[in-house]
């Protein structure tokens, strides 16, 4: 049986409602950096091109803090948020 | 020596008067609690901001707190283990919690047991600089006539510096 | 900005939660508090002290507190005025007990409410120091088989430092 | 009317115990300093000698902190005491 990895991508916070949506899912056929997934986010609408682009951008991937330059697995699970201000 | 640590996020208020209790014991000296509260804050208003009117001021009414569920409390977890492995600590309790928050409400405890105070301080300032820059929570904070996501602080950045170690 | 501050001395147990109550206010995010307790302590048995037997080792009772009627107040409240002026903070508590407190008993709380987290911290740290070094008090260690006064500490006296300032 | 300015000598902690007394009076006819004070109690009895001698001594003139040089009026209250040990 071929299972499909969906990758699932969440935003927070400002992020989230400049993107007016909470999460997208993109099926991946194989690894990217985290840099190319931003660019295929970006490619589908304008509107998410200049969410991703107005602010400073943390990445998690599998709930692990990552950078531009880390690997993104098909099924990883990857969230996208401006810089975090609890405490 | 093993570190009893609780950390938790919720919705609901907590009872630092409680959370004290779960922390002494009897071979800690020293218990040192950090209680963070929504603060009343002002700011000009958003339609005449060049104002110095004392009228023409926004006061806020509430923060959100919105965090990433399962992150958070991984993130929260991992912390205050690595607080446990630095300082000598016996009992490490964390608790954020998330919502809107009216000024006054209680945001976050971080409370610290150790033998001796030196180590309960250290651990408590370590974590709050560690929360406000590693941990996936942002607040919002909602004006009497606008809401605006609260921007991270340098200073907060700046803080984590004193936790360096030499590699 | 004016500082609340409270200075008191006590033979009778006091209630973290009630001074948490007294010190949060509106204007302050941060709550700071330290409680120092009778914590228990071991030692080798007066009448065997070389020996590592684990079964000839004297354990704490009490602690017997001290103090200069007057001047302990006096001084209490110096210190406190001296953090209020050097840090930005809105609530100041100090409370000491003095007589025989046993294991477990709660001996001094400070307790600071500042507009935010840094100033809390610090002058919390620095009245510890200060009330280790510099206020009239004694300490005097019950153990099950003898009483001994306790010495001060070259490491309490060295954390002084930290809080000077260039002349 | 001639008052006569009792100057109150005040021990306390292991000094108290060493010199099993809380307290003693003297009369001063002129200001000393706390060393030559410290030297007068001596001179009363070994006791109080080897109680002073055997241990770091810290002074309060009225309630302030003073050192051996600090000067000493008639009618002052002067603490002796061991390094303190509160908090």
């Amino acid at each position: 049986m071929v299972q499909t990895l969906v990758t699932q991508v969440l935003f927070f916070a400002s992020l989230r409602e400049a993107m007016k949506i909470g999460s997208l899912k993109l099926t991946l056929t194989k690894p990217v950096t985290v840099q190319n997934l931003l660019m295929m986010i970006a490619g589908q609408s304008d509107r998410f091109a200049a969410a991703l682009a107005e602010r400073e951008l943390l990445v998690a991937i599998n709930e692990q803090l990552a950078d531009q330059h880390s690997m993104v697995q098909p099924g990883d699970t990857i969230a996208l948020f401006p810089p975090v201000t609890g405490g | 020596m093993m570190t009893w640590i609780n950390c938790r996020i919720q919705v609901e208020d907590f009872s630092l008067a409680a959370e004290y209790q779960t922390l002494v014991r009897q071979d800690c000296g020293a218990v040192v609690l950090f209680s963070g509260l929504v603060r009343d804050q002002f700011r000009p208003d958003s339609v005449s901001s060049n104002s110095i009117d004392p009228n023409n001021i926004d006061q806020l009414q509430a923060l959100e707190l919105e965090h990433y569920p399962g992150m958070t409390e991984r993130s929260i977890s991992t912390i205050a283990e690595q607080a446990a492995r630095r300082f000598d600590l016996r009992a490490v309790s964390i608790i954020h919690r998330v919502g809107v928050l009216p000024v006054g409400e209680q945001i976050v405890l971080v409370g610290i047991a150790a033998p001796h105070r030196r180590d309960a301080f250290a651990a408590c300032e370590m974590l709050m600089d560690y929360l406000k820059n590693e941990v996936p929570l942002w607040k919002k904070a909602h004006f009497r006539q606008s809401a605006e996501w609260v921007e991270a602080k340098a200073a907060d950045k700046n803080a984590l510096q004193r936790w360096e170690q030499p590699k």
